[in-house]
Parts: structure tokens; sequence; C-alpha cells
């Protein structure tokens, strides 16, 4: 008797219940693809944004529905690409994970200031205010907006006064670059080779070189050394295309300020504060 | 990283790298709420741990044979068979234990690490993977209600193995004044809190994400 | 009169269901980090805790209690809770888009929150009457959303604070929680049942 | 009369004695003028047509102007050639374009240079185009155009003119001098605006710690039946237009509005002055009275200043800086503007050039906002100053904007009064700047 | 010219006021209240904040990894303040174990000055009643010897006036408000606690709308509620507001800057809301004394207070609700 009511009471309350939901499931015509939370699943969940989308669960939508691509997801680099490349049956896209590099090595004691800046701790307010504290209108202010836009503690202020970068916790997200109002940070592909102009100053060369020790003037210098034609002027700064740099170096030889270094012997904030020692033993 | 056979993965999981309580913060009831003894804390851990292996193992099982609409309420149901057993088991074995726990045991119906590990995993995976990751999480979750009830109970009464005055070990002697907040409510908020901090402090220094 | 008034002052204050009891911890945690949110799913909860502390009172004592099957109870509360949150989203979708709108997003949310659960069961373990029961509903919920809306205000507030990173989100909200917990025992023995 | 106070306000240390007793003394006129082509707010001017580099020009001559209604032209400050038109450091930071003149020394007028006759046959419009020929912009530091404030829309009845004698901003004692001597010209000054206005009343409003200037200018309204002299307490920022006309008329100026919204205009004594010598003498807005003070400068005093002086010109002319300067302002201490060097022209909003040792100057990194509430008391239009400047910081402008971030007038109290040093003003500007932005898109 | 200008947006002048100086201040404002605690309790008093203060400075100072133990001087005052609510002669662990748990839990969990939601010392005071009762609730509390400053306090105890209608009958209302009683070290002398306030109010660091509202609803409510027991019922409003600790919270734990309301009418409604609360328990609570729990609550509902009580800006008007 008892396990009668037991089914009676149970089956009861599990047709009202299908009822319920027979009717719930026409109301919501439009349920949401199981492929999204599939998706969802795969990303690392840190909510970045770096795809352009407000949050992982919104970027996991926009791939669904084809709007955004599957290697859109920068942090998650190609094992994230795969994976949901892999779920949704897609060809997975050429992306190599970028790394943040630092254009800029006018350190604090390279370059010198106009004034003494004494207000809101933020590059993007020191920058606009007179025209920023710097001689050169294209350095790095060192309030560190990068730094405190990295989500994943990759980049830290040094004592010189320039972002350093931890390639290795660098995902390539982009953000710290967003986040430069002088855009001093850009975003290349991973790598030890290739030369760069670390340099952003689109002054003049008399003006760059009154404002900073290392800073490109213009000279054309490289352009001319360079045998595979990859250095060009772009408003009065040198730029190296990367993909057809051989790595002959011949351009960090000729450049009079000294502002082309390989990739992996880009200065260091060591080198940096040993210059300004020996500097300030010199005057001494 | 190392390669561990997707099964080893399956059963670590949960203990450490996605432990329900400390990294998902699931389950956070129980968790705060039986805590005060560590004989509570495993006990219920345990019954958690039983409806979890069963319960996905079962819906792993039938996974085929649920229709996706009605999955939830299906689990739900298999979940709320299993918590009425253990009730029962526990009622009828350790009635000491099961007036401690109280209202939390059929409270283990809603404990989202049991539908989050069915929605999330059983309900794709085999019968193998899904019952190790059972057993994984159910580790997890007992080591974490373990780890804050050894606290809670150590610092708040100064005995373990307690209340039962039979059993209890006073740690420190007798004349030992235990920081009682760590028995009361309060106290358990702020355990858990404290302890999160040094398990995110700890996963930042040895870099686990 | 004077227990349903006992009932409602213990049931927000001293028998705080968050901050004493540890029930619907994870919805406390989980949509304190903004008022708006916070205030909806207040909302939210007060009105299924309610109806759902109605509708399994009335079914364990006219149908579990009568056919002696009490030990059904975990499942059908359940059923009963979950059917419902879908029918409240459905009801409400459908006469007050508005209303849906407020609390519609926070009703799947609702579902795995043991505080509805709880009730339901206390209600029926304390053996209250049918008005008890539902006046211990709405006190229990409205003692979920006040650490509910309170914990949000200080979160608002955290959000602009430099902590320790270890400390940020969950953690310094449950040392928060902690204190507030500590505080409400200010209310301790206020009251009796 | 004027025991009214405004809510708020703070109490800095004034340092007006350094330079309250100096009589104004003309500045010998400069070799060059650097004359910048914005000196007020408003569309910024175009040179004249003719008006060249090598080109020779009379002081008082108009040498700019612009179509825009809030505007005012510029003149030449002296006659000499035109050596250069282009970009010069400013005031305000960025170069602006600028007419460079080299004096001949002749201090030759212009033939324009006339009396307008008597004040009884000139109509309302007839003195506003001759204010706004003559260039004057409020000489308060503002610098807005002021025959503008004396164009209100018809439907506007103002009855209430008020001078601002306040003078609140520590160090400056400019405003105190010409009251002390022009008080007959304030005067005149003011019926010019009463009748431009067809107004009833006119008050000059000046604080207490002025009391010479107080006495001089109850002696020169003796006769007049239509004005006054308010008793002011000293109080920053007792000068902000809306806190002036609270404690002289009473009326409160609505948020977001102007005081002709309540029957009210207000202008500095100094305008009132500069109004008087072009009905009178004709003469254009070229010449003005600076303070230069501070614990920087050697010699302080109060300087008549050609517009467009350079200002290393007129720190010479002042013994020049001490050695441990490290801070120059123009204008006031609490809403001046701090100077990268001294290569920038005097210009007709300057009121004062401040020059400040290390003793005044102290860079105190900021702290974590302790939550006193002192900004809160001394904020004089009553907003939460930390709410809005934490909003600022974490980017929440349209949290700043419900919090009324745009009634702040940038008086400063806050970051005055801040034990935690935390630079208030500037975050509140920096999120007016970016709701302004937003509501402009 | 050699030295580069220092530039900032306006005002390029500052008040001379610092964090520290603000903290000097409330310690000098306790100055009176822990003299009097001294001379009332002997040396016990005094090795008790010594306790507290040093290990608060220390604590801190090894949390944060600084030198400067003194630093902004905040540490120092919760620490005094932490000791000003405890019993006179409390054992050293738990004055060590109180102070800490303020400063860790109350404070630096937080992010430390400036962002903590509690009043530090009411958090260390919560954890040790809740912890060790025994030494906070009962007849516990040590009789006041004034002047005898070797003398050994702890020998005689005695419940504090709120114990009960006996004791608050034992006390007169002129030796509530010198201090001539049994209570926490800092609480029982008004006359010291109103010289400190009075110090900070020349300061300008407090409002009075807090301590306004707070003592005034303590004495409206205690005259009303109150039973009239003390020799009528203003009189008995009167003992409300002198016994226990209302001055004391109501002067600096109420007034702390960081844990209150930063608009006018907010405040307002913190010290009413404190004053309520304080009553209610000591009215219908089981707790002998509730100024800790209604300035721990009103601590936390101070964010939400500061939302709904923005200020009308000047000129600004009433948008209708």
């Amino acid at each position: 008797m008892l396990i009668i009511y037991a089914i009676a009471a149970l089956g009861v309350i599990g047709l009202l219940f299908g009822l319920f939901l027979g009717v719930a499931a026409r109301f919501f015509a439009v349920d949401t693809d199981p492929r999204v939370e599939a998706v969802k699943e795969e990303l690392p969940g840190a909510n970045c944004g770096a795809c352009g989308y407000a949050g992982c669960a919104n970027f996991a939508e926009a791939v669904v529905s084809g709007e955004a691509k599957v290697n859109g997801c920068i942090p998650g680099g190609d094992e994230t690409s795969k994976a949901i490349a892999g779920l949704l049956g897609q060809e997975v896209g050429s992306s190599v994970q970028p790394v943040a590099t630092v254009f800029c090595i006018g350190d604090s004691f390279k370059t010198s200031d106009k004034f003494i800046y004494d207000g809101v701790a933020d590059c993007e307010v020191a920058g606009n205010f007179l025209g920023g504290f710097k001689t050169c209108s294209y350095g790095c202010l060192g309030y560190g907006n990068c730094v405190k836009a990295c989500l994943f503690d990759a980049i830290k202020m040094g004592e010189h006064g320039l972002p350093v970068v931890d390639t290795e916790k660098c995902t390539g997200c982009g953000l710290c670059a967003n986040a430069c109002p002088r855009t001093i940070i850009k975003m290349l592909p991973r790598g030890d080779s290739g030369y760069l102009v670390l340099c952003n100053s689109h002054d003049r060369g008399k003006s760059v070189s009154k404002a900073c020790e290392v800073g490109c003037i213009a000279c054309k210098a490289c352009v001319k050394v360079c045998p595979e034609e990859a250095i060009v002027m772009e408003d009065n700064l040198a730029v190296i295309d990367l993909e057809k740099c051989t790595d002959c170096g011949k351009c960090a030889e000729k450049c009079p300020p000294v502002t082309i270094y390989r990739r992996n012997a880009i200065p260091t904030e060591a080198q940096a504060l040993a210059y300004a020692a020996e500097k300030s033993a010199e005057s001494a | 990283m190392k390669a561990t056979s997707p099964y080893m993965q399956d059963l670590t999981r949960g203990i450490i790298k996605e432990n329900p309580v400390f990294i998902a913060l699931l389950g956070m009831c129980p968790t705060l709420g039986v805590t005060a003894f560590i004989v509570n804390g495993v006990g219920m851990g345990l019954a958690a741990t039983a409806v979890l292996i069963a319960s996905n193992l079962v819906i792993s099982l039938l996974r085929n044979f649920i229709p996706p609409q009605v999955r939830i309420p299906c689990f739900i149901v298999i979940i709320a068979t299993f918590v009425t057993i253990i009730e029962m088991v526990l009622q009828a074995f350790q009635p000491v234990l099961y007036e401690a726990l109280g209202v939390f045991v059929p409270l283990i119906v809603v404990n989202c690490i049991i539908l989050g590990r069915a929605e999330a995993f059983a309900s794709k995976r085999p019968v193998i993977r899904s019952l190790l990751d059972g057993i994984g999480m159910g580790i997890g979750f007992t080591l974490a209600l373990f780890i804050l009830a050894a606290v809670r109970e150590i610092l708040g009464h100064g005995t373990i193995l307690g209340p039962d005055p039979d059993s209890a070990i006073h740690l420190f002697g007798a004349n030992f004044e235990p920081m009682a907040l760590f028995a009361q409510p309060a106290g358990a908020f702020i355990a858990l809190g404290l302890l999160l901090a040094i398990v995110n402090l700890l996963f930042k220094r040895f870099n686990i994400n | 009169m004077e227990k349903l008034l006992s009932i409602i002052f213990i049931y927000i204050f001293v028998e705080n269901f968050v901050l004493q009891r540890f029930f619907g911890i994870c919805p406390f945690l989980g949509v304190s980090r903004k008022m708006e949110t916070a205030i909806g799913m207040s909302m939210a909860v007060v009105f299924v805790m309610t109806i759902a502390t109605l509708v399994t009172w009335l079914l364990y004592n006219f149908i579990l209690v009568p056919f002696n099957l009490t030990y059904l109870q975990i499942v059908t509360f359940i059923l009963v809770i979950a059917s419902l949150v879908q029918l409240v989203e459905i009801v409400l979708r459908k006469i007050s888009p508005t209303l849906y709108q407020g609390l519609g997003i926070f009703l799947p949310l609702i579902t795995t929150n043991c505080a509805v659960m709880a009730v339901a069961l206390l209600a029926v373990r304390q053996e209250f009457s049918l008005l008890e029961a539902v006046v211990f509903a709405i006190a229990a919920s409205i003692g979920f959303s006040l650490a509910l809306i309170i914990m949000a205000g200080i979160r608002e507030r955290l959000e602009l604070a430099k902590m320790p990173d270890v400390l940020q989100g969950s953690a310094v909200t449950l040392v928060t929680a902690g204190i507030l917990s500590l505080a409400f025992l200010g209310f301790k023995g206020m009251l009796t049942l | 009369m004027g025991s009214a106070v405004f809510k708020g306000g703070v109490h800095p240390d004034y340092h007006k004695e350094i330079t309250a007793t100096m009589a104004v003394s003309k500045m010998k006129a400069p070799s060059t003028v650097v004359i910048p082509l914005q000196q007020h707010i408003g569309a910024p001017c175009e040179p004249l047509e003719g008006i060249e580099e090598g080109v020779r020009v009379k002081m008082g001559q108009k040498i700019a102007d612009s179509s825009g209604f809030v505007s005012a032209p510029i003149h030449a400050s002296v006659s000499g050639t035109i050596k250069a038109i282009g970009p010069y450091n400013h005031p305000l930071g960025r170069p602006v374009n600028a007419i460079t003149i080299e004096s001949d020394g002749q201090e030759e007028w212009d033939e324009k240079v006339k009396p307008a006759g008597n004040l009884e046959n000139l109509t309302p419009d007839d003195l506003r185009k001759i204010i706004r020929e003559a260039g004057i912009v409020g000489l308060g530091g503002a610098t807005f155009p002021a025959h503008v404030k004396l164009s209100p829309p018809p439907e506007k009845k103002i009855d209430y003119v008020v001078i601002n004698g306040a003078e609140c901003e520590p160090y400056l004692t400019a405003d105190h001098r010409v009251m002390l001597e022009n008080p007959e010209e304030i005067i005149f000054g003011l019926k010019v605006m009463i009748k431009a206005l067809g107004a009833e009343k006119g008050v000059i409003g000046i604080e207490d710690n002025k009391a010479d200037a107080i006495r001089v200018m109850e002696q020169a309204v003796a006769g007049e039946d239509n004005i006054t002299v308010a008793h002011l307490h000293t109080k920053y920022p007792q000068g902000a237009e809306k806190m002036l006309i609270q404690v002289t008329t009473g009326r409160i100026v609505p948020s977001g509005g102007l005081p002709l919204d309540i029957g009210v205009v207000n202008h500095n004594v100094g305008t009132a002055v500069a109004i008087t010598s072009t009905i009178r003498e004709g003469k254009p807005l070229i010449e003005r009275v600076v303070t230069v003070t501070g614990s920087g400068i050697n010699k302080p005093a109060n300087l008549l200043v050609k517009v467009g002086t350079l200002v290393s010109e007129v720190l010479d002319v002042c013994g020049g800086l001490k050695e441990d300067t490290r801070k120059l302002i123009t204008g006031g201490p609490m809403m001046g503007l701090a100077q990268p060097n001294t290569d920038i022209p005097v210009i007709k909003g300057t009121s004062g050039i401040l020059a400040l040792t290390d003793q005044d100057v102290y860079i105190a990194e900021s702290s974590p906002c302790i939550r006193c509430a002192k900004c809160v008391e001394a904020c004089p239009v009553q907003l939460l100053p930390t709410s809005i400047a934490q909003a600022a910081e974490h980017d929440l402008f349209k949290k700043a904007e419900k919090l009324h971030a745009m009634d702040c007038f940038e008086c400063g109290c806050c970051s005055y009064v801040c034990p935690s040093k935390i630079p208030l003003t500037q975050l509140i500007r920096i999120a007016k700047a970016e709701i302004a932005k937003a509501n402009k898109k | 010219m050699d030295n580069k200008m220092v530039v900032s947006s306006s005002p390029h002048i500052r008040s001379l006021e610092s964090v520290q100086s603000v903290m000097i201040d409330v310690l000098i404002a306790l100055f009176p209240a822990a003299l009097m605690a001294v001379l009332l309790f002997g040396y016990k008093a005094l090795i008790t904040m010594i306790i507290s203060v040093v290990t608060a400075m220390l604590v801190e100072a090894l949390w944060l990894r600084k030198r400067d133990i003194f630093s902004d001087g905040s540490a120092a005052v919760t620490g005094l303040l932490f000791a000003m609510v405890l019993p006179p002669a409390p054992p050293w662990w738990l004055v060590v174990v109180g102070v800490a748990s303020a400063i860790i839990i109350g404070k630096q969990v937080f992010g430390g000055i400036g962002y903590n939601i509690f009043n530090p010392a009411l958090v260390g005071r919560a954890v040790v009643v809740m912890s060790w009762g025994g030494y906070l609730v009962g007849r516990v509390w040590s009789q006041p010897q004034p002047f005898a400053l070797t003398a050994d306090i702890s020998a005689i105890t005695t419940a504090t006036p709120l114990g009960g209608q006996e004791e608050a009958l034992a006390v007169s209302l002129t030796n509530l408000f010198i201090g001539n009683v049994a209570g926490c070290l800092g609480e029982t002398s008004t006359l010291a606690l109103l010289l400190g306030a009075a110090w900070l109010y020349y300061k300008g660091h407090i409002d009075l709308r807090i301590p306004g509202g707070f003592i005034g609803v303590v004495f409206i409510m205690g005259a009303i509620f109150g039973g009239g027991f003390y020799g009528g019922a203003l009189t008995t409003g009167l003992f409300h507001v002198l016994a226990g600790g209302v001055m004391l919270g109501a002067l600096f734990m109420a007034t702390d800057m960081v844990t209150t309301p930063v608009t006018a009418k907010g405040k307002l409604i913190f010290g009413i809301g404190c004053g309520i609360i304080t009553m209610m328990i000591r009215l219908w609570g089981t707790l002998p004394e509730g100024v800790t729990f209604a300035i721990l609550l009103m601590n936390a509902v101070t964010p939400i207070i500061d939302n709904f009580t923005v200020p009308q800006q000047f000129g600004g008007v009433k948008k209708s609700a």
C-alpha cells in the first residue's frame, strides 16, 4: 500500500512538473545553444575583454553565432583556439600568440623633464597636463597605466621609469597596449630574432636629441644600410618590418644614438641603473 | 605540463586545482554550517561524497536516455533520492551525527557541487571518468571541510575529535582558554575568508592556475 | 499575534538566515556585488520563498502526512521548488514583462538557493501553523535580503579599496560577513519563541 | 549689511600684507610685447586684415577680432612694428597664436582712441558696443567678455549689479589697490553697467580684511542712493560669483543657471575701472594691475602692466626670482595656473604673478581617503568631493555626474583641506571633462 | 634658472593638516581619558594600554612590512581605543589577540587605513567578547581605587552600573560623571571624555551630529522606556547617557571618520541609529551593554546611508521623486 502511495505521489508530482516544463519549453523557444556553454567552458574565464566582447560568455556567444573568429581569444592562445575550433568543426586560423613590447628606451636617466609634475598619478592625466612633464612628448611617463591594465601580473614599472614586461607571463592580450595613452607598448609576434627601433618619437631629429639621449633622430642611417629594404621612415621615425628583417644587424651598428636593438638584447632595467650609477659617479 | 592520463586528471582535479570549496566556491552553506567540529565536517563531507559518487554514476549511466530538455529535473530527482537514502542511513546508524548536521543533510540536495558536476561532467562523460570525477570532487570537498573544521575546532574549542567528551582530546590542556569566536557563525565566516586568502596566496606562490 | 511578531523580528535580526544560520550563502556571495542586482535578487527571493513555503507546507500536511510518506519530503520539496521557480518565471513573463525584467534573470539562481529549501524544511520541522509558516518565510527572506543589501552596499565601497589581491572578492566578503555576523549577535536573546 | 555667509569655504593663510600697502606703479613699457589672440573665454580672435609681419601699429589700435558674439577684440598695447605672428607659449599651457610687437618707445596712441562723450547721451546699445570694441573682459581672472554680460536676453529683467571687490584669493592685492586708488572710477563704471542693463541697484562686496578699502568705497558711494557697499566675512571663495551674489543679494543662482536668471549681473572692480577709462578716454583694455608677490619674489609690487609683457620681464622689474623658487603661478594660489617657465605673456586675465619657494611648496604623496569629510564641509556648492573624485579615479563618470560633478567650479577648497593630500580638484576636473565629452556625443 | 618648476593643477597651496596630524590630535584627545584610567585603576591600566598600543603598531608594521612603526598613527589610535574598551586588567594574551584581530580583520584585510568598513577597535572588542566573554560579562569588573596607583585592582570585582537596577542605584550621577565606577578602562569618566572631545571639536575633526544624535536618542529612550527607576524618568535617561560606553562610543568610536557617513544628514542618521540600537540591546537584549554592536551595525549600513543622503547641491532643485 505504502509503495503504491509513494509511486502515486511522485508520479503526480512528476506529471505536474513535466506539464510545467512542457509549457515552459513552449515559451522558451529561443533556448541557449548548448555549444555556447561548451565554448565558454574552454575559455580561460579571465573576462579580460581582449577579444573585444564584454566577457567570456559574451565572446562564446559571438563565436558560436559566427560573429567572432575562433582564434579571437588572445590569452587562451593556440590551445584554446584549437579546442573551440574542434567544438565548432572549423579550421584554426593561424594565430601566433603575441607579446607586449615596450618601444621606448628613454628611461628616466637618458631623458629630461620640462617641469616637476605634482598631481593625479595617471599617464593619461599627466600626459594631457601641459603636454606632459617630459621634454619628449612621445616618451613613457612612468605612471604605469599599463601595469594597472594587466590582468596577468606580467608587467611592472621598473626603477628606471620604464615598464618591464615579463614575457613568460604575458598572454598577448594587448590590454596594456590599449591602456598606454602614448602607444609606447605594441604587440608583436613572439620571438627573439629581428631588430627593432626602440623609439616612439615622431619629433624632428633636433628636438629628439634635445629631449633624449637614445631617441630616433630620423637620420636614415639605418634605412640606407639595410640590405633588405626592411626599414622605412614613418613621420620622422624609423620602422623595421620584422617580416623582411633578416637579422643581419647592420642597422644597429650604424644607428648613431643606438636606438636599434636585437629583440633578445633589449636594454634591461639593471643596465639602465648601472648607467645611472656610472653617470652620477662621473659628475661627482 | 606533464602528460598524465585523463583518468588521473579526473581524479585529482577536484582535490586541488578545481577544489569545489576553495576554488569554485560552491557548497558554501554546509561548509560553514557544520564545521564547528572535525567529526561533523568530515561526516558531512563523506555524506555529500557518497551522494556525489552515486549520482555521478547513475547520471552517467543514464546520460543517453535522459532527454536534454528535462535533464535538470531528472538530475534533481536522482540526487534527491540518494540524499533521502543517506538521510535514512545516517538516522539509523549515526544518530548523533545526524542530529548534529540537522537540516544540512536534506540540504545536500541543493548543494551546487553535486548538481554542478552532474550537469557539467557526468552527463557528458563515460561512467568510469564520472565515477573518478565524483570521487575526486568528493575528496576535495571533504578535505576542505576537514581543514576548516580543524581550524575552527582547534581554535574554538581547543580540542580535536570533539564534541563527544569521551573521544575529545584537549590539545592544550585544561587551562587553555579557547577562542570561542571560531565556534560561532561569525568565526566560521572569518576563518573561511582567511583560509581562502591563504589558499589564494599559496596558489599564487606556486603558480597554479 | 505576539508569536507572529516574534517570528518576524527573530528571523530578520536574531536568527538571520545568512549570517547566523548559513543558508543561501552562494547567492549571498554571488549577487552582492552590486546594489541593483542585490535588490532584484531580494525581491525575487521574497516572492519565491513565500510561495514555495506555502505550497510545500500544504503538500506536506495534506498529502505526505496523511499518506505516511514523510520520507518523500526531500524529493517532493525540491521538485516543487524547482517547478515553482519555472512556473513563476513563465507567469511573470506573461503577465508583467517589467517585473520579469527585474526579477526574471535571478530566478534560475533561486533553484539552488538552499535558503528556499531550508525555509520549507524548517517550517515543517518546527511545526508551524500555515500562517506562521508563511510569516516565517517572509521574515526569513527579508532577513536574507537585509544581509544581501547591506553586503552589496559594503561591496560597492570595497570595489574601490586597494586590498591585497589574494583577499579580493570572496575572501574579504566572507570576512565582512563574519564581522556582520558578529554585529548581529548584539540582537541575541532579544526575543525568543 | 553683509552679515550673510555662504556654507563651506576655507580660511587659508592670506599673505596679503606683502603687497597690500604698495601703491600701484606703472611698469615701464617693455621693448617687445607678445599678445596672444586668445585672452578671453569664447571664440579666439584672428588678426585683422593688414596686420602682418613688418606692419607698424599704434598703441590702442585694434589688431585682432572675431565674429563670434562671445569674444572680445584685441589691441596693440604699444606702438611699434609687428615682428611675428605665430604660436607662442600661453598661460593656459598650450601654445596659442600671438602677435609679437617690437615697441618703438613712442607710446603713440591710435587716432581712434577718443572719449565717447557724456554718459547721459549714450544709449545702452552704444555702451555695449563701446565696451565690446574696447576688448574689455572680466578682469577677475575668468576673462568673460564684459559686453556679453551686459547684454541679457530681453525676457530677463536685471535689477541688481554686484561688483566683486572680495578678492578672496590669498596673496593677491590688485583689486584691493584699485579700490583704494580708483574708487570714483569704480562707481562710474558701475553706473555705466547699471545704465547698460537698465538695472536699479548696485552693490559692491568687499571682504572685511580690507577695512581701508571698505572705508574708501563707503565714502565714494556716500552720495549715491542706489549703490551700497557690503561688508563680507573673510572666507575663500567669497569672490566666487555664486557665493558673492548669495551674500550680497540673498539670491541663489540655480544649479546650471546663470546670475542673470535671478536678475543679477556680477563684475569685477577692475572691469568697472576699465569700462570707465573706455567711456571717458576711449582707451581700450591694454593694461592691467598685476600683483607680483610670494616668497620667491625679491621685490614684490603691484604693477600696472601692459598686456603682452613677458612674465620674465615683469619679474626682472621686481628683482627677479629667488634661487629656491619652486613654483610660478599666474593668478592666485587657489585657482591660478602653475607655469613651467617664465617665457609667457601677461594677458588680460593675469591678476597676479606668484612665485613660491621650497617652504611653501611641498609635494606630498597622497594617501588613501580617510573619509574625514572635511572636503564635504569645505565645498561651497555642497558636493561630495571625495565621492566624485573616487568615481573619477575608477572611471565611473556616470556616477560622478549623478553626484553633480558639473556643479563644481573648481575653487580648490577640497584639495586645500584634504589631510590625505588627494588631488581632489584635479580628479573632479577630469570627471567634468569626461562628462562633457560624453554629453556632447 | 636652474631648478625645474613644480607644476600642478590648482590649488597650489594645501593646509598643513595630514593624516598623521589628525591621528595625533585623536591621541591627544584620548589623553585625559587615559590619564583618568591610570588615576582610577592604577598601574595595571597603564600596562594594558601600553601592551595594546605597542602590539597594534607592531602588527600593522609587520603586515605592511614597514619599519616606521608609528607611521600615520592610525594603528596607535586603534590600539589605544581598543584598550579603552577593555577591563582595566585583562590577561595580556587577551589584549594581544584582541588588538591583533582589530588590526588584521578589522582593518588590513580591507586594504588598510581608509578602506575599513568597521571600526577596528570595536571589531577587536567584539572578537574578545565573543571569544572570552568570561572576562567582560558579569561581575568581573574591577572597582576603581582613585589615586592608589600601585593597588591590585583585580581583588575586588563587581558588575558595571548597567548590570542591573541594584548596581545602578549604587552609583551616584556625580561618580558616573567623574568616572569613579566600575567599567571599561577608558569609558567610565565622562568628564575626561568630554575634555578630549572638546579638543577634537576645536580642531574640526568631529561633527556634533553623530554624538548629538547618539546621546540624544539614548537620553530620550532612557527617559521613556528606562522605567524611571533611577529617581525619575529624566534622571534615568541621564543615567543611561553617563553609564557604560555611550560617552566613549558616541564621542570617539561613532565619530571615527573612516567608518561613518560623510554627508551631514547621514551623520545624524548614523548617530540616531546607534542610539536606538544601543538602547534596544540595553533594554530588551540579553547583553547589558550594546554600544559596540550598535556602532558595528551602523558601520555596516554606512555605505547605504551615504548613497541615500547625497546633499542637494548649491542652487539645486529637488527632483520630485
